[in-house]
């Protein structure tokens, strides 16, 4: 026969203040197995917890029912305090008597009897609870970081300071990410490059790190602390051990006209090529598609030149899979494709470009070394127009979101503008300007005070080109909506960021939940930030929504640290409120048939198949077996059994059965 | 039914099968399930309109298993009962035949994709009177309805003739007869009975594969079979998926599209 | 004069969402009617249709389910998978004739409390004023249990 | 509810003037707006305040006769704000508080002209129409230069062309009317 | 070959102020055997002054034509004036995307609207035969010439759903495909002034110098056009627009249709060239033009 006790809190007045707590605990002690049921103040305060350690142990309690606030607030209070009364915590249930009742209800006769109810439904199901252990899971102590931005780098070399191994594992040939294309970064204007390569190097030296350049990641299996991460090293075509990066290759190679991606389509490069000078690793990579010797079976003059006699045309993708604790997402972002605006005649004027093609003007590495040359004659622009907001904050063509990092780098552009063309006008066609950070207004306040940038209110509807200059049809809200046309040089639209392509599908790979414009979903908005629905995988940088490089590298600290306290632990414990399969004695072993109608029905691909072998080791029966790592207890495996084989630890049939019969 | 008979005795004169499944003579005009080990007995077998039991039953059942590998007279409803079980791992491809008289014509289907295209090109085929008493149910007020299934029901003395008929019944351990927690009461009782056959059609949507033999076997003529026939056009026409149309698993209650379209959720 | 009718409502409602919902009715003091009472459940994928019809059984007059709204769903799927349960389900109740007015679905997020509270009085006062639902409970009374 | 020039233009024309963040693309494209008095985005604005003052601004403003309906706006507007319909609205509200500015009579002139031709023959009679926003405006001789020619090159057809179902039409008007007026009482 | 029949919307103008646009369109549709039923007691459409000052009417007018249409069993209706064809796709797309206006212009016409005919503008009519105009060329139409497409026909979009909003093609092929040179140029759908061509001369007189300017610059020897309004604002109008320009010009406007009639061998008289104010003559070619089989 069981033995409940039930205490009732007043939670001061806020439940005494409307409920008859004493006509409570009088009913309560009427219940069937209800052997203790009082009333305190406060039940959450010290003595409150001391009155139910003691209670146990006096009345020999099997069951606790704690009829306070929600359920949600203080459980895991109780739990801990029904524990360290010497009851397995799981043998605790809370009455919600403030949230669902007191609160919401008048003070009058019904309220109590709902109260009571309220508790009778709990007394009889904590009469069906069943000590639970909480789940144990080991965790490999490696990390995987995908993408080699920034945000990776970063990620990486934190976890990787922390005595964790790490794969670094980056889709084109070297790490470095969009940082490694900028000219010079807001609001300090240090030049990208300077700050970032030694992080790239650090990162390749590190020797808790593995890099995987030219590699993506196939399949990522398995839960927190237990991934099996399947990653494809893409061929490069060369043997990395034995070439020296001395470049002979790329002097060499007869295909020139490549459009250079590093260098947003400014300049060329060979079919085999590094795709920027301070490249890690520093080794180039055969272009199969622009090869001649891939395409026509001729040619192979770099293997022919090639000092070290490095390069592999019959090298082949490699597949390696790893075991991996954790995984820090740092996909990155893309900027929308300028074709979305036809009105701004990018592509049909070459003298309309994005910011991307902007930097690479800028930067001292860049096909001009750095002096701002217009693409269509090489000429210094005179009159420069910056077009913010092309496409972000957009309905009709673009992304309706604020990509946030625009109004800084466009200040920075048109100051970098002023600062290499003396003489020049530079003209920024905006709506707001959004320069919340740290020296982040100043930084724009300079570029108007002190360089001269004309900023114009309002957005540009059209830019068409007449002889040789584009002329830009603009407004002055500020002048109450007087139209303004320039005639300028060169424009510049500040694209709006969008999600990495591929984004959808890597989430869908590693079960993480995404935003409607495929930005990766944290955990929680405010509290999580790093963390992801799926437990073990974490976001850094751009690849959660649009992010500037200081955010970007606090996040990927923030998600190293998150992978570095999982890794702290011995082991993994999770709440044992999760689904399992049912064993009988011989000859049945279980009810379950095995038509595993619950697998697909599984959320988190926790249902495995389970052969029950005799000593010979024939097959019995196959049934269904839930792996409590990957379980999270949702119980939809629970409601589609038939035969009712598979019951949720916590929220069992029986406790479920036990409430409706006494409703 | 030449056909039949010579090609039952090859298949198991030749050892291709250890028994043949199939329909023979019964009193008057009815129609039994008979098991044909022996080619000599293959003659036994009878094809005609008297044939509307579905023989999947028996393919789950241990003892017939226990026989070997067989061949199975079947009529459509048999197709769909076999790629159902196929796609719910009850059945092997290797230990079934089917042997289908599909528009006069014998046709031997060794594979689970022989059958799937020989499923796809019959029309599903529910009787015209049951179709026409669904309907009219429909157009029922509830009340009525009520009224109807509650009188009807009633009469269930839970012999479970109609599970135990069902191919898709094959649970070692029904729901029913699930005692903790005893779900619903074992004695027949109004409400009861009405729970019992509620959960039949919901274990039956999406699995159904519009046999009808529950209702047949019903001793006390229970339209039971109606429910699940409800139950599965419920399916098929919100989700456009059935019953026995594959042998992969394609089980409409065990997935989803984020896009299902309700109006009754607020 | 006889005194009005109080309907016994029972609702199944999964943690994460609409549980957490109500108890915002509450922290922000939203009054709703007193004849629910809620049974708590991981997910709307844990609800069993079984237990609407016990709920039934046992003389509920009116039944409240409710859930995370689609894509909310705290395991992601759950609740897409119960509502496939429901629109099936729900056919069939009409089907046996099981007034579909005693049936409420819902979606209300941790964020909604002031819907809950408007759920479950026009969710009551519907019942209230279909009055006890004897058919049923006359047919639990005819039998043993 | 309000019954602010915006509220109602949200729930006759489902148009929202609260979706307009001020960037201005409509006024920069306007092929009309070195002609207004009050650029399309401010007419917009005008409206966003809800006050009075300023929706009568708005009704007055010549800016809602010079629109010409070229639809750049709207197929550039960021935010889908459907600026040619909040005009068309404007329009009609300010004949039908007389408020339109004179200096548009003429324009008004000329669509009075045009519709009371259609609502008398079905039909533009476009010489009929001509004739009628002659006598409206007293421009009595702009355009006789060109007329002539038209006529001779036969652009100018003297007699209204039948082949409408002229009751029918003048029905569509009357009850159009009606409508209106019912929605305004 | 099968002959193409289509809905036929004349419009207001088409019978009045632009009957060469009227004749060229019938005398090439003859030519490629596209069967024009025009429309039984077809109506006004309102434009352009409809929706300036009544919208409901500006809504149940072009709604009570397609309904006509839909009675006479017509699926597709090309209206050749793009301003009627900008009124009868609003309308079908407001009726079909307001439920309220749906209802009251239901009352209006005392009708049920059920399905309407399919709405299109004289170009996504050509464009169907195009391929069939090729080898019917009998004098390649050899001049440099300019599309000028206007507003209404490609705007809005989510209303027409015409070609490429901010720079249409659809014309410029058509154009190519009797032999013309459609140039690139930056005024293809800038607005013209259009209903303004009586009560505001002088805003169209700018707008369409601005337009003639840049089509020179760009050495067009013809405007193209497919609007009867862009048609009168640039050749009727043209001594307005001659005033707003630094050096006058007599760059003649063609109706597509015109264009495409010229290089079938239509006579000039058939395509209604006399009508224009702006005589259609082009500077001589240095080759004779020969003909193509």
């Amino acid at each position: 026969m069981a033995r409940v006790g039930v205490f009732i809190c007043h939670c001061g007045e806020n439940i005494a203040g409307t409920v008859d707590v004493n006509a409570v605990a009088k009913a309560a002690l009427d219940m069937p197995g209800v052997v203790h049921a009082i009333e305190y103040k406060y039940m959450c305060s010290d003595p409150g917890q001391t009155m139910l350690k003691d209670a146990i142990a006096e009345k020999k309690l099997d069951g606790v029912v704690v009829a306070a606030c929600s359920p949600r607030m203080h459980e895991p209070t109780f739990r801990r305090t029904a524990e360290e009364g010497g009851l397995n915590p799981y043998q605790c249930e809370m009455a919600n008597l403030r949230e669902h009742c007191s609160w919401v209800h008048e003070k009058a006769p019904p309220t109590t009897d709902k109260a009571i109810d309220l508790v009778r439904l709990q007394v009889e199901k904590v009469k069906r609870n069943h000590p639970l252990k909480p789940i144990r899971v080991p965790i490999t102590k490696k990390a995987l970081v995908l993408g080699g931005g920034i945000a990776g780098i970063q990620a990486a070399l934190d976890i990787a300071n922390t005595g964790s191994p790490v794969l670094l594992v980056e889709k084109s040939p070297s790490i470095g990410g969009h940082m490694s294309q900028l000219s010079e970064t807001f609001p300090t204007l240090d030049c990208s490059q300077c700050i970032l390569t030694p992080r790239m190097v650090e990162a390749a030296r590190h020797a808790n790190i593995t890099l995987y350049t030219y590699s993506e990641l196939e399949k990522l299996e398995g839960f927190i602390g237990n991934f099996k991460a399947t990653i494809r090293k893409k061929a490069r075509k060369i043997d990395e051990k034995l070439c020296n990066g001395c470049g002979v290759c790329q002097q060499k190679c007869p295909v020139k006209k490549i459009p250079d991606e590093f260098n947003e389509g400014l300049s060329n490069r060979a079919a085999i090529y590094v795709p920027f000078p301070q490249a890690v690793p520093n080794k180039p990579v055969i272009d199969l598609a622009n090869c001649t010797y891939y395409k026509t079976g001729k040619c192979k003059a770099c293997e022919k030149l090639c000092p070290t006699k490095a390069i592999r045309f019959d090298q082949e993708d490699q597949i390696e899979v790893h075991d991996i604790g954790a995984v820090v997402l740092a996909t990155g972002y893309k900027t929308m494709p300028v074709s979305n605006f036809s009105e701004y005649g990018y592509g049909k004027y070459k003298d309309v470009i994005d910011g991307m093609k902007f930097e690479r003007l800028a930067s001292a590495s860049g096909p001009t070394g750095g002096a701002i040359r217009r693409p269509s004659d090489g000429n210094a622009p005179q009159h420069v127009v910056f077009i913010a907001c092309a496409g972000s904050r957009d309905r009709l063509k673009g992304v309706p979101y604020c990509s946030k990092i625009c109004c800084m780098y466009t200040a920075k552009h048109a100051m970098l503008y002023q600062h290499k063309v003396h003489g020049g006008t530079a003209t920024v066609f905006y709506m707001d300007v959004r320069a919340a950070g740290k020296n982040y207004d100043e930084f724009v306040r300079r570029a108007v005070e002190d360089d001269g940038v004309k900023y114009v209110r309002g957005r540009v509807s059209r830019v068409y080109e007449d002889n040789g200059q584009l002329v830009v049809k603009g407004v002055d809200t500020l002048l109450g909506g007087e139209q303004v046309e320039i005639r300028a040089d060169m424009v510049v639209l500040a694209t709006a960021v969008q999600a990495q392509d591929g984004a959808e599908e890597l989430a869908q790979t590693l079960h993480v939940s995404y935003d409607p414009y495929k930005f990766f979903a944290e955990a929680h908005p405010k509290l999580r930030p790093v963390e992801t629905n799926t437990a073990g995988i974490f976001l850094a940088g751009a690849c959660q929504a649009p992010r500037d490089i200081p955010e970007t590298v606090a996040q990927a600290s923030g998600a190293a640290v998150k992978v570095a306290g999982l890794f702290s632990q011995p082991e993994l414990t999770r709440e044992p409120i999760i689904a399992v399969v049912d064993r009988q004695p011989p000859p049945v072993f279980s009810h379950c048939v095995g038509c595993f109608l619950c697998k697909s029905a599984c959320p988190y691909q926790a249902i495995e198949e389970e052969s029950i072998k005799n000593r010979q080791g024939d097959v019995l029966k196959v049934v269904a077996k839930v792996n409590p790592g990957l379980c999270q207890g949702c119980g939809t495996c629970v409601s589609t059994c038939r035969t009712k084989a598979i019951d949720l630890q916590g929220f069992s049939n029986e406790q479920v059965f036990a409430e409706l019969m006494c409703i | 039914m030449e056909e039949l008979h010579n090609k039952a005795k090859e298949l198991l004169s030749s050892g291709a099968v250890k028994v043949v499944m199939g329909y023979g003579k019964g009193t008057g005009e009815s129609r039994r399930p008979i098991f044909v080990r022996m080619a000599e007995r293959a003659s036994d077998l009878v094809v005609d309109s008297g044939c509307t039991q579905n023989l999947a039953t028996y393919l789950t059942k241990a003892e017939v298993c226990a026989l070997g590998r067989m061949a199975i007279v079947a009529i459509p409803s048999t197709l769909r009962s076999i790629l159902q079980l196929a796609a719910e791992k009850q059945l092997r491809e290797e230990n079934v035949i089917a042997l289908a008289v599909i528009d006069g014509q014998l046709r031997e289907l060794a594979t689970f994709d022989a059958i799937e295209q020989a499923v796809a090109t019959i029309p599903d085929a529910i009787s015209e009177a049951d179709r026409t008493m669904i309907d009219k149910l429909v157009a029922m007020s509830v009340a009525e309805r009520r009224a109807f299934w509650a009188a009807e029901l009633n009469r269930c003395v839970k012999c479970y003739a109609c599970r135990s008929s069902c191919p898709m019944c094959y649970c070692e351990r029904c729901t029913m007869d699930c005692n903790r927690p005893q779900w619903i009461p074992v004695a027949s009782h109004a409400i009861g009975n009405i729970e019992y056959h509620m959960v039949r059609a919901m274990h039956l949507a999406g699995r159904c594969v519009e046999c009808g033999t529950c209702g047949k076997a019903c001793p006390i003529g229970i339209p039971v079979h109606l429910l699940t026939f409800f139950a599965e056009d419920s399916v098929r026409r919100q989700f456009g998926q059935k019953g026995g149309a594959s042998a992969k698993l394609d089980y409409a209650m065990s997935t989803f599209k984020p896009d299902d379209k309700e109006e009754f959720i607020r | 004069m006889a005194e009005q009718f109080e309907p016994k409502m029972t609702a199944f409602v999964c943690n994460w969402c609409t549980y957490a919902g109500a108890d915002l009715t509450g922290t922000s003091r939203i009054k709703y009617q007193a004849n629910v009472r809620v049974i708590r459940l991981p997910c709307t994928g844990r609800i069993d249709f079984m237990m609407v019809l016990k709920a039934f059984s046992r003389g509920s007059d009116g039944v409240i389910i409710s859930g995370c709204h689609p894509n909310d769903c705290h395991y992601t799927s759950g609740n897409y998978h119960a509502r496939r349960r429901w629109m099936v389900f729900r056919d069939l109740l009409d089907f046996v004739g099981i007034d579909l007015e005693r049936v409420t679905f819902s979606w209300v997020s941790a964020a909604e409390g002031a819907k809950w509270a408007e759920l479950v009085n026009e969710a009551t006062n519907k019942v209230r004023a279909l009055g006890p639902y004897k058919e049923i409970q006359q047919l639990a009374a005819v039998g043993i249990d | 509810m309000s019954h602010s020039l915006a509220a109602r233009l949200e729930k006759e024309d489902e148009v929202s003037v609260a979706d307009c963040y001020q960037c201005g693309k409509c006024t920069a494209g306007c092929p009309a707006a070195e002609d207004m008095d009050v650029a399309p985005s401010q007419v917009v604005r005008l409206l966003q305040t809800e006050s009075p003052k300023h929706e009568e601004r708005a009704l007055k403003s010549m800016a809602i006769w010079m629109c010409i309906g070229c639809e750049t706006c709207v197929t550039r507007c960021p935010q889908e704000v459907d600026l040619p319909r909040t005009m068309d609205f404007l329009r009609q509200e300010s004949l039908a508080r007389n408020l339109a500015n004179q200096d548009a009579d003429d324009v008004v002139a000329f669509h009075k002209s045009f519709l009371k031709s259609v609502e008398k023959a079905g039909r533009l009679f476009e010489f009929g129409m001509v004739g009628d926003y002659k006598l409206r405006t007293g421009h009595l001789f702009k355009d006789l230069g060109i007329a002539p020619t038209m006529f001779f090159k036969g652009k100018l057809g003297l007699l209204p062309h039948g082949g409408a179902n002229k009751r029918e039409v003048a029905e569509i008007f009357a009850r159009a009317r009606a409508a209106k007026k019912e929605s305004q009482t | 070959m099968s002959s193409l029949k289509v809905g036929y919307y004349p419009g207001c103008s088409l019978v009045g102020s632009s009957r060469d646009f009227a004749e060229s369109l019938h005398a090439v549709a003859e030519a490629l055997s596209i069967e024009l039923c025009e429309i039984p007691e077809w109506n006004c459409c309102g434009a352009s002054s409809g929706h300036m000052i009544d919208h409901l009417v500006s809504i149940a007018l072009p709604i009570n034509v397609l309904l006509k249409a839909r009675k006479a069993g017509m699926e597709q209706v090309m209206a050749p004036c793009a301003s009627c064809y900008n009124r009868l796709a609003t309308a079908s797309h407001e009726v079909a995307t307001s439920a309220k206006t749906r209802q009251q212009v239901e009352e209006v016409l005392q009708t049920k609207i059920d399905k309407l005919p399919k709405v299109m503008n004289v170009i996504e009519l050509l464009a169907q035969v195009a391929d069939s105009i090729g080898p019917k060329v009998t004098k390649k139409f050899e001049q440099t010439v300019a599309c000028y497409y206007g507003c209404l026909l490609v705007r809005p979009a989510k209303v027409t759903g015409f070609d490429k909003t901010e720079d249409p093609v659809e014309m410029d092929k058509l154009v190519a495909a009797v032999g013309g040179k459609p140039i690139d140029w930056n005024f293809k759908t800038e607005c013209c002034g259009a209903s303004f061509s009586i009560s505001r001369t002088c805003v169209v007189g700018r707008l369409g110098a601005k337009i003639m300017k840049d089509a020179i610059d760009r050495k067009a020897e013809a405007i193209v056009v497919a609007c009867p309004m862009c048609h009168s604002n640039l050749d009727l109008r043209r001594g307005e627009v001659n005033r707003h320009m630094e050096k006058a010009t007599d760059v003649p406007v063609l109706f597509i249709t015109q264009v495409i009639g010229l290089a079938l061998g239509i006579p000039e008289k058939k395509l209604g060239l006399a009508r224009h104010f702006v005589p259609v003559k082009f500077p001589a070619k240095p080759v004779a033009t020969q003909v193509v089989q």
